[in-house]
């Protein structure tokens, strides 16, 4: 009986998803001009709701503070209190806020994985492309250079890295976004690869253009489909390594809420088939899905599949 | 030569189908009727764009990936294929209708060996058990004229040439001996040599199986060899359709004369250099190649200023690669290029900003020569912003001026991507960056040889005309001897890296030739139906007279 | 195939390269730890004195190069050391965890990849399809949990009902059956956070080529569907299918420190994670280059069977 | 039961008071179910802890955590023991006696105890296991407090004679330290690296940080001890594994337990929760040589910023009981009853920080769950509050990797836990005193220190009284530690284990020895 409950709020969860983003496509198609409109009308359902998740995770992080009740950090009432009308998720071990902290937890954590998530394809990129570009000795150089990193188990070395340099955020972005990065030089060297072959690339180098130009104009734009796209599973990855971080004790500092250690401050609550860490898992999980969504879109258009 | 009194195979009525855009479902068939009989050859003819493979698929009553069939009826021997379930349409192709696809290397599927692929259809369709059915391969292999027809169907895709795998494919599409095949321009990526082997061999392996077909192309002369009937298509629609003979002797329509003009375009002749002119590039005792390989041996010719140099040549005889030493992407091995009577610098690298400038290139495939993510404006604006220093409004009014220079209204075109333009226009852009650096020389790589031959002439004539307003010259690098003969002044024939012979258009299209040469020429084919039959007679004369001479 | 056997040996000699670095690097990474092992083992009762003392009999007042300099001197002939920490030599405490760790690895894998081969082809077949969105989002929902979330809630359901142990203790007396029954946990665990990489991958290579020219062919012969992803798309996809079965092999010999935590599973993640927090550096050194070698091995591996996979590289023309 | 142990020594009013000593306490509420049947012998206990780690090793100097104290205190024997009532009985000592000024102690080895290799235990072995603690050589962590010992000699076959530079009356005490095992020696050196022992149990394999297994010792010299037949040691690092081990039966005793969860564990059916309250407890120690926190007005400002019930409610869920910012608790001997209970009140913090001179100050507050499982939790509460009072803590959370070396005593104010000391010299000894090597609050008080010396070998009760009351004051209101909260250990059990009806609290796990005194019901 209670397998049945659960899938039947399983298929209404899963059916108002589907409504709210054929909603919003219709609302995206109708009023977006010309082409854009267009591109939203043939849209999957699936890609619709990724974009309207996406889009009110984005307006919870720029009005956390307007959203929430309370500060982040406050403590306004006792340990587990439970879910009523002041405190609407109830509070967390030390009497603060769950739905505050979610609240919170959303620019916080989204902002950090997103500035994590651009460093590390700043620097992945460029050396990718770069390493494409130029090939030879510094190709060879960047590769070797990058798979020696590659060969350190990720979480090890975050760990070794975060116990030497401390676990400030900016430590914790830097020591993430550097680790990550060696997975995306690999993903922009090999697309590069194929890039640097075409007629254009060589056109432009017969043209005398200069190393800059070669990437930024002539590569870059043309290796932005996989990219995003991997950037959309790396941006989700960022808070299950904070996560994992988390769990063996580094991760982001207290008070801040995040997910990551947000689930790790409450999860043994699910022992005792309690709930409350799933909202966060939850809120990671929903963003995951709503992100792969929209990059499996993307991915669809570029690839030029028409099905 | 009439077929009509055979039953009907095949009728299509009043055929709609509609591919879908971002601008939603747009019509690529706009109501055509076909019928073939059994046995016959119907030629579908017309430019890229035209609906011809769309119209081809149909037959066998499918649709590509974002396209629909929106109205009229395929009845084929009886069944309905729009009507029909999938299972039943999936029962008759292979078996009863067979396909031939245009380029054979891409849909033989590289994970397995001919033969797997082979006796695939009549083993899933239950024709034959795999034994009978390598068996019969071997055969047909034979009669398609493969070499080592026991064993060819060992090797994988890769290990075996473009023209026996053309060969290898009609074998495949027999392989259930259907009562129909679509040829969809099986000859069309091959070299002229090669082609004639393969247009025997799918004409002769037609007839003995008294299978139908409909064979699609753009090349007039070739569906003249082919065809019994001869359908014309425009945009989808049917310009008219008539028996081949008629069909070549007195088309009706204004559309289908033009296509049959199109290969009158010559440029008129220019006076000779002057013996002691110096040539704008010199290509000096090249040799070069890649790793160990050498791929040009010793090559020698001169591009004088004004004049169109065409090098010819199959695949692989070093066109290419020759294009690819004088812009200095690799550098020769022994000798040198010289640019007005002076060296340059093997590797582009070294060579300055306007030597660099000096030479420009076209290519052949517009689709990969122009970065698809930026507008016509950096496109073209670039060169002309990198080696002028236009800025602003010189350099807008420099990239309007080079759009009409080469027919594109700036308006309208100078804001869109190269994937919002047609085959022609991407050409013509790419020609237009070309010049947009003010070069004094030219290479076209097979620029004309991916485009529809009305597109490629006015692509000649484009550039016919701004030799002489531009004072340019070209070399010219092409398989086709047409184009050749259209645009030429000068003539390099190559074969295996090395040049067989060189000189003046005129002296190059008169006998006596080179054997090469003489090859080459006469396996351009002709708009005579009867032209093939009487070329192989003459071939097999040749034969048995050399046999005989020895 | 002597092409082959050249890209091995040369891929083998980068790897030992890469091994080289790598211990370099460690080494100096916990040597830029803040502490030694003197002071982790000593803790809250470490004074100057003892803390002295102990690093003399270690060895450890030695400068790092020295230290560094035996540490290899020993490992080139095979000698790790013993550990600091309790004079045991290397190979003995790492050979059983070792050989968990490979249990571990090898048994989720062993549902893992059947696994995530079957959905991802299946997804690929029903592309589009509800239960292609379905497996996409239930896959990418598993790897968004924490692995230590979903280890609980997989104890929650499925070891306090009393199916499984929700501890995968094991010793070299537990029979191979019994083993399998006791690391269910930790296995289905780490299936449930590879599956969805490997499943979306395999799905993402095969559509890859439905475009291709040939997959069209086999459709006008008359193919069945899963005849054409079967017998015409995947072959030709192995290539990155196997290269991300690789990366999650490494992964899941590399990467379970984690759910060798919640489970009690003695494997060499924990071990590692102990000994980088009491700086036994031996035993660092060691479990990283052990963990740095199953990588190479892994991505030589998977490059050797994509280019078995793919008969241009074996058959040359 | 105890009596004829004591019988010959009590003659003596040092040794006297030595025994009356009550170290710690007792049960408390939820344990009284467990104490019910006689003992008897049999079962495999499976005991779950939360630390241990594949570094742990055999060697007396470095046990540091609880899986080896508990593993060794059951394999090894001591000198002497503390009860569960907080009092000293004689372990391998059957009794000792002292000179009057406390200088010179003899110790009586009992007789007939045989090692699990079957080699009897002789003064020697006593000699060699202490020895190996002392010496420049030694890198133990007891080192510091044998330190003091200036000679061990042998007076006939079974006595061991200890001289100390200073008098001592404590020194019986300190021989039960669980560092101080004794081992067997050979040419008078014990081997670290062995794993004999003359305790309960024998350890029959140990996979460091993972299991260790032992058997009852057949030849076990105590009668009433030892019941069950073997145990199987468990580390559990994680603490929502540990708890399931124990719901879903795997295991039988698990400690700690997770205190956020405790009351959902309680829940359970079958589990029952033990804690003891004794002599642990959680600081905060600020180094007094630096400023802000060389203002004594400063520290008290903090003092009286701190909410301690708050504490002792969220971060021990009400297993503990509040501090008085010094290091004794209410169940020892000489906990200084008259003092005044210090409570949060932002108004006094503000006018102590009015009187440095200061409206508000801002300090940086180091935690790591390595401190104590809470204190980054802790320490954020304790923000929380004193932003009341103008005070601004910054907390910053340090990795646990490394906290003891890199961040206590190196940052200047940090989260320290204490697992306490049996009485009060030991413990103001180790922490507070001059030039101690643990003095983490870098704190000198020339009076403090000369009542500490005074008391050490003062002999009259009273004064020794007033003395450490005395004491206690100070460190209270001039020290440099927040003490907020003394913290139960709080194990949960199956009902099938049963144990005494006194379980002692000067460590965990019934003073490390549960495995030893406890049975299935």
């Amino acid at each position: 009986m209670e397998v049945l409950t659960t899938l039947f709020w399983i298929a209404v969860a899963v059916s108002v998803g589907m409504a709210a983003g054929w909603l919003f496509l219709r609302v995206l198609a109708t009023a977006l001009p010309g082409r854009a409109g267009r591109v939203f009308r043939s849209a999957p359902i699936s890609a619709g709701f990724g974009m309207l998740v996406i889009l009110i995770y984005l307006l919870v992080a720029i009005l956390a503070p307007a959203i929430a009740p309370f500060s982040e950090r406050e403590v306004v009432g006792g340990q587990f209190l439970p879910w009523d009308a002041t405190h609407l998720l109830g509070t967390d071990n030390l009497g603060r806020d769950m739905f505050s902290r979610l609240v919170y937890g959303a620019r916080n954590t989204v902002g950090i994985a997103f500035v994590t998530t651009a460093l590390a394809f700043l620097l992945g990129s460029v050396l990718g492309l770069l390493a494409a570009a130029v090939g030879g000795w510094l190709d060879q150089v960047l590769s070797r250079v990058v798979d020696v990193l590659m060969a350190i188990p990720a979480l090890v070395f975050s760990l070794l890295l975060l116990t030497i340099f401390g676990t400030s955020v900016v430590t914790l972005i830097l020591v993430i976004a550097v680790i990550d990065s060696t997975r995306v030089f690999r993903l922009a060297r090999s697309v590069g690869m194929n890039i640097v072959v075409m007629d254009f690339i060589e056109a432009a180098r017969l043209r005398g253009e200069g190393l800059f130009h070669l990437i930024v104009r002539e590569i870059l734009p043309n290796a932005s489909a996989p990219l995003i796209a991997e950037f959309g599973l790396r941006f989700c990855f960022v808070f299950l390594t904070i996560s994992a971080l988390s769990f063996l004790g580094l991760g982001i500092q207290p008070p801040t809420a995040d997910w990551g250690s947000m689930v790790k401050e409450n999860a043994v609550l699910i022992t005792f088939g309690d709930i409350t860490p799933l909202l966060p898992a939850g809120c990671i999980a929903l963003l995951t899905v709503a992100v792969n969504f929209v990059v499996d879109w993307m991915l669809h258009r570029a690839s030029g599949l028409k099905e | 030569m009439s077929e009509t009194d055979k039953p009907v195979l095949l009728r299509m009525r009043d055929i709609h189908i509609d591919g879908r855009t971002e601008e939603g479902w747009q019509p690529i068939i706009k109501g055509v009727d076909l019928t073939l009989h059994k046995g016959e050859v119907l030629g579908l003819i017309g430019e890229s764009g035209a609906g011809k493979s769309t119209l081809g698929l149909a037959a066998m009553g499918y649709t590509r990936d974002g396209c629909r069939i929106t109205g009229g009826s395929i009845e084929f021997d009886g069944i309905d294929l729009v009507k029909a379930t999938e299972r039943t349409r999936r029962s008759l192709r292979g078996r009863r209708i067979a396909y031939v696809a245009q380029s054979a290397a891409a849909s033989f599927n590289p994970a397995h060996r001919l033969i797997d692929q082979y006796v695939e259809g009549p083993v899933v369709h239950r024709v034959m058990s795999r034994q009978e059915a390598e068996r019969d391969a071997v055969e047909l292999y034979r009669r398609m004229r493969l070499p080592n027809p026991e064993e060819i169907g060992f090797r994988y895709p890769h290990q075996v040439s473009g023209g026996q795998l053309q060969r290898a494919m009609t074998a495949m599409a027999m392989s259930c001996r259907p009562d129909l095949i679509v040829f969809d321009e099986p000859t069309t990526a091959l070299d002229v040599t090669t082609q004639i082997e393969v247009l025997a061999a799918i004409r002769d392996i037609v007839a003995q199986f008294d299978t139908a077909a409909i064979y699609i192309t753009h090349d007039l002369a070739v569906v003249a060899q082919m065809a019994d009937r001869i359908k014309v298509l425009l945009r989808g629609e049917e310009v008219e359709e008539a028996d081949t003979r008629t069909m070549l002797s007195s088309p009706r329509e204004e559309y289908t004369r033009s296509l049959w003009a199109v290969r009158s375009h010559v440029s008129p002749a220019k006076p000779r250099p002057a013996p002691d002119a110096v040539p704008v590039v010199s290509v000096r005792a090249v040799t070069a190649g890649y790793g160990r390989m050498d791929v040009l041996h010793n090559v020698n010719f001169d591009i004088h200023r004004r004049r169109t140099v065409a090098v010819v040549g199959e695949s692989g005889s070093g066109k290419s690669t020759t294009a690819r030493v004088i812009t200095g992407l690799l550098p020769p091995r022994q000798g040198q290029i010289l640019f007005d009577g002076q060296p340059l610098p093997p590797d582009y690298r070294q060579r300055t900003r306007e030597q660099l400038r000096q030479i420009q290139m076209i290519y052949q495939m517009a689709d990969t020569a122009l970065n698809p993510k930026l507008r016509l404006r950096d496109l073209i604006g670039r060169p002309a912003r990198m080696y002028l220093g236009l800025k602003g409004k010189a350099l807008e009014e420099r990239v309007r001026e080079l759009l009409r220079l080469i027919e594109l209204e700036p308006n309208e075109f100078i804001d869109r991507l190269p994937s919002e333009l047609s085959g022609g226009q991407k050409q013509r852009v790419g020609i237009a960056r070309a010049l947009a650096a003010e070069p004094r020389f030219v290479i076209c790589d097979e620029v004309t040889s991916a485009l529809d031959q009305l597109v490629a002439e006015g692509i000649l004539k484009l550039l016919d005309r701004l030799q002489g307003e531009l004072d340019l010259s070209y070399m010219f690098i092409t398989h086709d001897l047409a184009t050749v003969r259209a645009i030429a002044d000068d003539v390099v024939v190559m074969q295996n890296g090395r040049v067989v012979e060189q000189g003046p258009k005129d002296d190059m299209f008169r006998p006596p030739h080179d054997p090469y040469t003489e090859l080459l020429l006469s396996s351009v084919p002709e708009m005579d139906p009867d032209w093939l039959t009487r070329l192989l007679a003459e071939r097999e004369k040749g034969k048995a007279g050399a046999a005989a001479d020895a | 195939m002597s092409k082959i056997w050249i890209m091995i040996a040369k891929r083998l000699g980068l790897g030992v390269l890469t091994l080289f670095a790598i211990s370099i690097i460690i080494f100096l990474a916990t040597e830029l730890l803040p502490g030694d092992l003197a002071r982790s083992i000593l803790g809250q009762s470490a004074t100057e004195e003892t803390v002295a003392a102990f690093q003399r009999e270690l060895g450890l007042d030695q400068p790092a190069h020295v230290r560094y300099a035996q540490w290899l001197w020993g490992a080139v002939q095979g000698d790790f050391g013993t550990s600091l920490a309790n004079r045991r030599p290397i190979a003995d405490l790492i050979g059983t965890r070792l050989a968990n760790t490979m249990f571990l690895a090898i048994y989720a894998a062993a549902i893992a990849v059947p696994l995530s081969l079957i959905l991802g082809i299946m997804a690929a077949l029903f592309r589009n399809t509800w239960f292609d969105r379905g497996a996409n989002a239930v896959a990418l929902s598993a790897i968004s949990f924490p692995e230590f979330f979903v280890a609980y809630i997989l104890i929650f359901v499925l070891a306090q009902s009393g199916l499984f142990p929700s501890m995968a203790r094991i010793d070299s007396t537990t029979t191979f059956a019994d083993a399998l029954y006791k690391t269910f946990l930790p296995a289905l665990t780490l299936t449930l956070v590879v599956t969805a990489h490997m499943m979306r991958m395999t799905r993402a290579a095969i559509i890859n080529l439905l475009a291709s020219p040939y997959i069209e062919m086999a459709q006008l012969k008359g193919m069945p569907p899963a005849r054409i992803i079967l017998v015409h798309a995947l072959p030709n996809a192995l290539a990155p299918i196997i290269t991300v079965i690789a990366l999650n092999l490494a992964y899941l010999i590399t990467g379970v420190v984690v759910v060798e935590a919640v489970f009690v599973y003695p494997g060499l993640g924990q071990l590692m994670v102990d000994s980088v927090s009491k700086r036994d550096i031996p035993v660092v050194q060691a479990v990283a280059l052990i963990f740095a070698a199953a990588y190479v091995l892994l991505n030589l591996l998977a490059d050797v069977l994509a280019t078995l996979s793919n008969p241009r590289l074996i058959h040359p023309k | 039961m105890t009596d004829t142990k004591f019988g010959q020594v009590s003659r003596r009013g040092l040794i006297k008071g030595a025994t009356a000593m009550t170290a710690a306490g007792l049960i408390l509420p939820f344990g009284a179910g467990g104490a019910l049947a006689e003992p008897k012998r049999g079962g495999i206990l499976r005991l779950a802890q939360g630390s241990g780690s594949t570094t742990d090793s055999y060697d007396p100097a470095t046990w540091d955590s609880q899986f080896v104290q508990v593993l060794n205190t059951a394999r090894c024997g001591f000198l002497t023991e503390i009860a569960p009532d907080g009092s000293l009985v004689g372990e391998v000592a059957e009794s000792w006696e002292a000179t009057p000024d406390a200088k010179v102690w003899r110790f009586k080895i009992r007789k007939g105890i045989t090692f699990h290799s079957g080699k009897d235990l002789t003064a020697e072995d006593v000699i060699a296991s202490i020895n190996y603690h002392r010496g420049p050589d030694s890198k133990s962590a007891a080192k510091p407090i044998v330190d003091p010992i200036v000679e061990i000699t042998t007076d006939g076959p079974d006595v061991v004679v200890f001289t100390l530079e200073a008098g001592n009356a404590d020194f019986p005490f300190i021989m039960s330290d669980y560092h101080l095992a004794i081992l067997p020696a050979n040419d008078g050196k014990i081997d670290p690296t062995s794993s004999d022992g003359c305790g309960g149990y024998v350890v029959e394999s140990w996979e460091p940080g993972v299991t260790a297994r032992l058997r009852r010792y057949e030849n076990y010299w105590k009668p009433n001890r030892a019941w069950f037949d073997g145990i199987e040691m468990t580390a559990i690092h994680d603490a929502a594994a540990r708890q399931n081990a124990l719901i879903t039966g795997e295991v039988d005793v698990i400690d700690p337990v997770d205190l956020n969860t405790v009351a959902l564990l309680q829940r359970a059916p079958g589990i029952r929760i033990l804690s003891t309250t004794g002599t642990q407890h959680y600081t905060f120690a600020m180094d007094t040589r630096q400023a802000p926190f060389n203002d004594n007005n400063v520290r008290l400002a903090l003092k009286y910023a701190i909410d301690r019930q708050e504490l002792v409610d969220k971060i021990l869920n009400g297993y503990g009981s509040v501090g008085n910012d010094h290091p004794i608790g209410p169940s020892q001997r000489y906990f200084n009853k008259d003092l005044p209970q210090r409570t949060y009140d932002p108004d006094k913090a503000k006018y102590h920080l009015k009187q440095a001179g200061l409206d508000s100050v801002s300090v940086q507050l180091s935690a790591a769950d390595a401190a104590f499982p809470g204190a980054v939790d802790a320490a954020l509460l304790y923000s929380e509050k004193a932003a009341a009072a103008g005070i601004n803590i910054e907390v910053v959370r340090e990795p646990n990797d490394g906290y003891w070396s890199n961040v206590w005593m190196k940052k200047p104010w940090s989260a320290v836990y204490w697992g306490g000391r049996p009485t009060e010299d030991w413990m103001f000894t180790t922490a507070y005193a001059a030039g101690a090597a643990w003095n983490d609050s870098f704190w000198d008080h020339p009076r403090f220190n000369e009542l500490l010396v005074a008391a050490r070998s003062e002999l009259d009760e009273d004064k020794r009284r007033a003395m450490y009351y005395e004491m206690q004051e100070i460190v209270s209101n001039e020290g440099g530690v927040v003490v907020p909260m003394f913290a139960s250990y709080v194990m949960a059990m199956s009902d099938r284990v049963a144990h005494p009806e006194q379980v002692a609290a000067n460590w965990t796990l019934d003073g490390f020895r549960a495995v030893e005194r406890w049975w299935f019901a």
